[in-house]
């Protein structure tokens, strides 16, 4: 399979501090790769970089062979790379469906200057039906149909990061960012949340995700890319990636929450092994 | 404190007036009581106030009281306007007195022609106003022109030689130097710098260290009396020592001499009003009871010289309205025209200006040179 | 050549109550995130308590200066406390509207009470300008400004050197940690505030001998503390010091060898321009982002 | 029923003036304050709906004022090595046009410039803009005769050329015209608030990382929002010259910025009918003050009046009301 997104020996540098020292790796089309390793090592820098949130000190990103380097995020979007996001997922004082709406505004811009004069004059179109027709589709994929005229910002924290991907999807992106999708939710919507990945890569779409929930970073990826201290410390299958001992380094050095997670990460492995015998 | 008693009055008036009283003549006054030109205004309108209450005193005009109804046009020429069209048709005054700055009085002058009501400028001196052709205008403020006019005699005696100018950024500033440096090289005397300053600047000291630097005799000012203050300062500050002569007649010399203090010293200003030496006014009598009232109701003597515009302007007015006969606006803008008695800064009469056949009316005051020595107005002998 | 140094003189004198009026103001909003629209008035408030004390109280100069100062803290505590506390939280705009209120009432309300007529406050001064060759300089300017850098320092030493500058400079970093270390971002809130606003009266204080005072002083001087901040860059104080130099060079030079009518304008047309090459201002440290 | 609250509004409007008709006064003063509402609508486009707060609004309808009135005189300026620039006067409408492209056009240098930065930068800069606009009003006194004003602007005339024309001379006239003009600038709004390009705007105010990273393009956006937001209030200022027939620089007072940002503030920013009820109150708030108290107190009180709304409405008038009222619909529901 060929490489959609590639991070070439990319570098970011506030000041004096480094936060990324020389991040270097590949994802391929079709692929779910988690970008995984203790606080601060690097993780959403890395994600801001790739969105054009942040410049790079040194290396570039492609995504399908076209350099990010100087685009601004809204462009990258339109190149087909869209995230989520950590905190703030979704457009609080809008709707659910309005949040999925403003999410569309790319689909709608098929000739923007008859589209303003329409605007002007008042003629809503077609278009604007198929955009609603288009929200609502999308708030039944992910389960949010019910909850389609609340505000947003009222929503559980769960529900917000739905809405969040669903706004990302309403772009119709080939590759997808999600910035730890799971966290705060318990353990059925996880299980819902995997599942939605799963439908998502089903779509077509390459999924790229920094996560902290161990047991579902090793249920739901292909390939796992560890950070340290802004750098990349091992690279691999969820397997392999497990009993690397330079990651179990990396983590015991950390707080007992990492060790915890690494814990879990290794029993959730010896149960599914388990079940597997 | 007197602005605040003032104040008061005004609304007190302006509420009285609100319950329609046939009995009275209502005098429109329009003037800046909040804003930059708040003391100004304050002060014209005191000063109309006594002229209203000894008229009153003596028995009102055509039987009836007059009243003076106070409108404040906050120093902006746009509430000008308003108020002008408050005045003239919601308290149905026949004649109005305004609007101290030229920028005001021009910007409530369409309103006279559309309601055709006259209006006696006591303040503005732009030549605009009287030449623009709107006949409800009567002005008996001098204009630069005519200020520059009566200064000229005098250019020779002082023995000028070269003059920079330092103006006030605006119509009153700008006017009074081209006026001035008009009649300055028709008598031989070069025009060097023309520098400005903005109307609420406090910091001179640029302008003032170019002025200091030319090769000029004299430095001609224009502006209004709080800058004057602060220029004086910032000049004995730059060790600037040339002649200073300062025009306008909004220069108030008592409080340029309170507060300015020696840094006076020897300055210059064209007057149109001597209150400091009454026996030299045009009506010694009058300038004496007008300044004793003034001094009786509690004001400061440093307002006279902007109050006895208010109390002019007012007599004049009256003057009018006697000679009309009734209290109408036309009557009143014919009757102007025949207006001629003597005001505390010189015969009142109006002669025709501006284009022929919508002629201003315009009346030529005494202009004065004083001159401050050792912190007391003084007229120098040329 | 004598016009120049006339001109970096005068630079240096009006330079000094410049820093101390941007001081203030970015003091406020980087420590409060709240752009202060009372300033202009609390300059108009620091001359008008220097003119009480002076002229009504008959109060020496030298004693009248910290009583102005000190009205300035006051004032600044109180307006904190009765309109901004009750606002904690609102965004930005909120609380600049509430200053701007504010502000005009304040305004109107020094207007209604000392009307419109100028009051001049007399110093002890000699009239005589100090001669030094072809330069004059006011000994009353030259006083004004050895207290407004004795003011800046001492707000140094107050940010820098204090438990109370600690805890500020703590809560302008991010004022949620410091509130979860003991801070109290309260009390350190209506401190700013006052210190903000008794730099700007002392401002006022200091330059109400030299100028005059009157109730709209204090409009011009709120738009160039603007400038200054913007130079600067918001919530920099050293910027703001230097800011309040450079903005005074600008305006002596542009009204000295351009043009005196847009003296004013110079501060406008460089923040204008700062914003344009360097839009957080000429002393910003980098940011982070992310 | 907040629905019908702006035909009804609209329906007062219209009839107000019957019963007026005796006082030219209040319907001068019902005039100006609708220019002045017509410039909070379009403040609050920009403050409302992308949440960028320009307190140079002024400098727009000051540009829009001079343009309109310099169209419609003629001018004859000196423009450096020795060129001269005269023009012949045009009629007002052209004027009005030209004023509102200009206005536009500053709008789009201002955008262009400035959502480099925003939030405290963006406030800041646009002060100084109006302020150098004034400034420049003041001084080019060969075009725009400083502070002489430009006196003797000729009222608004409609009409075709060859149909003749109809000159709007009276109060009455001008008042229906600024409610005219008034109506079509609250339509366009509420068009444009309910379309793509309003949801746009939403978004970046909401969040503007995620409207980032859904493909919304932030600096076009927000240009495009000042663009018409200017041209609008653009088209306030030529009103206004045309109707008082006489402008000076104090058309940039940075007070008229402040009190659109209040009617903007106190009516509701980011409604519809906010701008419009919080022009009407604050607008005529000084006519019912003047009688009752000094001209400063009046000043006073309408700083404390802001500071109460704030604290009681913090969102404004209409959404505090709306919040009241009975089954109240969502706040920005597009009505129209």
């Amino acid at each position: 399979m060929s490489v959609i997104l590639s991070v070439d020996h990319v570098g970011v540098r506030f000041g004096g501090l480094v936060a990324i020292a020389d991040l270097h790796f590949d994802v391929r089309e079709g692929e779910i790769v988690s970008l995984i390793g203790p606080n601060g090592a690097g993780k959403t820098t890395a994600f801001n970089v790739m969105t054009g949130f942040l410049k790079p000190s040194q290396g570039e990103v492609r995504f399908r062979g076209t350099g990010l380097a100087g685009l601004p995020p809204h462009a990258i979007t339109r190149l087909g790379l869209a995230r989520t996001f950590q905190r703030t997922s979704v457009f609080p004082d809008d709707t659910v469906f309005d949040n999925v709406m403003i999410g569309l505004h790319r689909q709608g811009a098929a000739a923007p200057r008859t589209r303003l004069l329409d605007t002007l004059i008042g003629r809503t179109g077609a278009g604007e039906r198929r955009l609603r027709a288009r929200a609502e589709a999308l708030l039944d994929w992910v389960g949010l149909s019910g909850r389609a005229q609340e505000k947003a910002g009222a929503l559980a924290y769960g529900e917000q990061r739905l809405v969040g991907v669903a706004l990302a999807l309403a772009t119709e992106p080939a590759m997808l960012l999600l910035d730890e999708p799971v966290s705060g939710m318990n353990a059925s919507e996880t299980r819902v949340f995997v599942r939605l990945i799963r439908q998502i890569r089903e779509r077509g779409v390459t999924l790229l995700l920094v996560e902290h929930d161990m047991p579902m970073v090793m249920e739901v990826s292909d390939r796992i890319v560890v950070l340290n201290y802004g750098r990349l410390i091992a690279e691999g299958p969820p397997e392999a990636i497990r009993n690397d001992p330079a990651v179990i380094e990396a983590y015991l050095g950390q707080g007992s929450a990492a060790r915890r997670a690494i814990a879990e990460a290794q029993q959730s492995a010896d149960t599914r092994e388990a079940a597997h015998a | 404190m007197p602005s605040r008693f003032t104040v008061t009055t005004a609304i007190l008036l302006a509420l009285a007036a609100t319950g329609a009283r046939a009995d009275t003549i209502r005098i429109g006054v329009n003037e800046p009581l909040t804003g930059p030109f708040a003391a100004s205004g304050t002060y014209v309108v005191n000063g109309a106030k006594i002229a209203a209450d000894e008229i009153n005193a003596r028995g009102g005009l055509l039987g009836k009281k007059i009243e003076l109804i106070v409108e404040d046009n906050k120093s902006n020429p746009t509430e000008a306007a308003a108020v002008a069209e408050k005045l003239i048709t919601s308290d149905k005054t026949p004649v109005l007195m305004g609007a101290w700055g030229s920028s005001l009085t021009l910007a409530v002058m369409p309103k006279l022609i559309d309601y055709a009501v006259p209006m006696l400028v006591e303040t503005s001196s732009s030549g605009k106003i009287t030449t623009s052709g709107n006949p409800f205008v009567f002005r008996i403020s001098p204009p630069s022109a005519l200020e520059a006019e009566t200064f000229a005699p005098m250019v020779a005696k002082l023995g000028m030689k070269k003059a920079d100018f330092l103006v006030l950024n605006n119509d009153f500033g700008r006017g009074a130097a081209a006026d001035f440096g008009k009649m300055l090289k028709d008598k031989g005397v070069q025009v060097g710098l023309v520098e400005t300053m903005d109307q609420g600047a406090q910091d001179m000291s640029a302008q003032l260290s170019k002025l200091k630097a030319s090769d000029s005799d004299t430095i001609m000012i224009t502006s209004a009396v709080d800058q004057l203050v602060l220029l004086f300062k910032q000049m004995a500050a730059l060790g600037l020592k040339k002649r200073v002569i300062t025009t306008g007649g909004s220069q108030n010399p008592d409080q340029i001499i309170a507060q300015a203090g020696s840094a006076a010293d020897g300055t210059m200003h064209l007057t149109t009003f001597l209150p400091w030496l009454p026996e030299k006014t045009p009506d010694p009598q009058a300038t004496e009871r007008f300044i004793a009232e003034w001094k009786k109701r509690g004001f400061a003597f440093a307002g006279v010289t902007e109050s006895f515009r208010g109390y002019d302007g007012i007599r004049a007015i009256a003057h009018a309205i006697e000679k009309a006969g009734s209290a109408e606006p036309a009557a009143i803008t014919k009757a102007f025209w025949s207006v001629d008695f003597t005001g505390l800064n010189g015969p009142i009469r109006f002669a025709k200006a501006g284009p022929a056949g919508k002629e201003s009316g315009q009346s030529k005051p005494d202009v004065y040179l004083i001159e401050i020595k050792d912190g007391r107005v003084v007229v120098p002998t040329l | 050549m004598d016009q120049l140094i006339q001109h970096l003189v005068n630079t240096l004198i009006l330079g000094g109550t410049y820093a101390l009026l941007g001081i203030g103001l970015t003091l406020i909003f980087g420590i409060m995130n709240v752009v202060n629209f009372t300033h202009g008035a609390l300059y108009t408030v620091g001359a008008y308590l220097m003119y009480l004390a002076v002229a009504a109280l008959g109060l020496n100069f030298f004693l009248a200066l910290p009583v102005a100062i000190l009205g300035g803290l006051v004032f600044g505590a109180a307006i904190e406390r009765l309109l901004l506390r009750p606002f904690r939280g609102a965004d930005i705009d909120t609380t600049m509207l509430v200053m701007i209120g504010a502000g005009i009432a304040l305004q109107s309300a020094t207007l209604w009470i000392f009307g419109g007529v100028a009051k001049a406050i007399p110093s002890p001064f000699p009239e005589a300008p100090l001669q030094i060759g072809p330069v004059s300089v006011s000994w009353l300017r030259l006083f004004v400004l050895g207290a407004a850098l004795g003011l800046i320092a001492l707000t140094y030493a107050l940010i820098n050197g204090t438990k109370l500058g600690l805890a500020m400079r703590a809560a302008f970093q991010d004022a949620d940690t410091a509130a979860l270390m003991g801070v109290n971002v309260r009390l350190i809130d209506t401190a700013t505030f006052a210190l903000g606003s008794s730099l700007a009266a002392a401002a006022g204080a200091l330059l109400g001998p030299v100028y005059v005072v009157f109730p709209q002083m204090g409009g011009l001087a709120e738009l160039k503390a603007f400038a200054i901040v913007i130079l600067g860059g918001l919530g920099n104080v050293t910027g703001a010091a230097i800011g309040g130099f450079i903005l005074a060079l600008a305006e002596e030079l542009g009204a000295g060898y351009i043009s005196s009518g847009y003296r004013d304008a110079m501060g406008f047309l460089i923040i204008i321009a700062v914003l344009l090459v360097k839009p957080t201002g000429l002393f910003a440290k980098a940011e982070r982002i992310g | 029923m907040s629905r019908l609250l702006p035909f009804a509004l609209l329906a007062g409007l219209v009839v107000l003036p019957l019963g007026l008709s005796a006082s030219p006064y209040l319907l001068n003063a019902l005039i100006t304050t609708g220019i002045l509402t017509i410039g909070a609508m379009s403040l609050n486009l920009l403050l409302g709906f992308t949440g960028q707060l320009s307190l140079g609004h002024i400098a727009f309808f000051g540009i829009g004022a001079y343009v309109s009135a310099l169209t419609s005189l003629g001018f004859d300026v000196e423009i450096g090595f020795g060129t001269r620039v005269v023009h012949e006067p045009w009629p007002p409408v052209v004027g009005f046009l030209l004023a509102i492209l200009a206005a536009g056009a500053c709008g789009w240098l201002i955008g262009r410039l400035s959502f480099r930065v925003r939030g405290a930068y963006f406030v800041i800069v646009t002060i100084s803009f109006a302020e150098v606009v004034r400034l420049v009003a003041l001084n080019w006194v060969e075009l725009t005769q400083g502070p002489l004003a430009l006196t003797g602007i000729p009222a608004i005339s409609l009409g075709l050329p060859g149909l003749g024309t109809w000159t709007l001379r009276t109060k009455l006239q001008n008042y229906y015209l600024v409610l005219a003009v008034g109506t079509l600038c609250y339509l366009v709004i509420a068009r444009l608030v309910a379309s793509r390009f309003g949801r746009a705007m939403r978004g970046l105010k909401e969040n503007e990382s995620l409207a980032l990273s859904v493909g919304i393009n932030a600096t076009r956006t927000l240009t495009i929002a000042t663009v018409i937001s200017a041209a609008m209030a653009g088209a306030a200022g030529s009103l206004y010259a045309h109707y008082l027939r006489i402008i000076d620089p104090d058309v940039f007072l940075f007070s008229t910025t402040v009190s659109m940002v209040i009617m903007v503030v106190a009516g509701g920013k980011g409604t519809l009918m906010g701008p419009v009820i919080g022009g009407l109150i604050f607008g005529l708030l000084p006519v019912g003050l003047r009688p009752v108290m000094a001209p400063e107190a009046q000043w006073i009180v309408y700083g404390i009046v802001l500071i109460v709304i704030l604290y009681v409405m913090p969102r404004g008038i209409v959404p505090g009301l709306a919040r009241l009222a009975p089954r109240a619909r969502p706040a920005r529901a597009p009505v129209l």
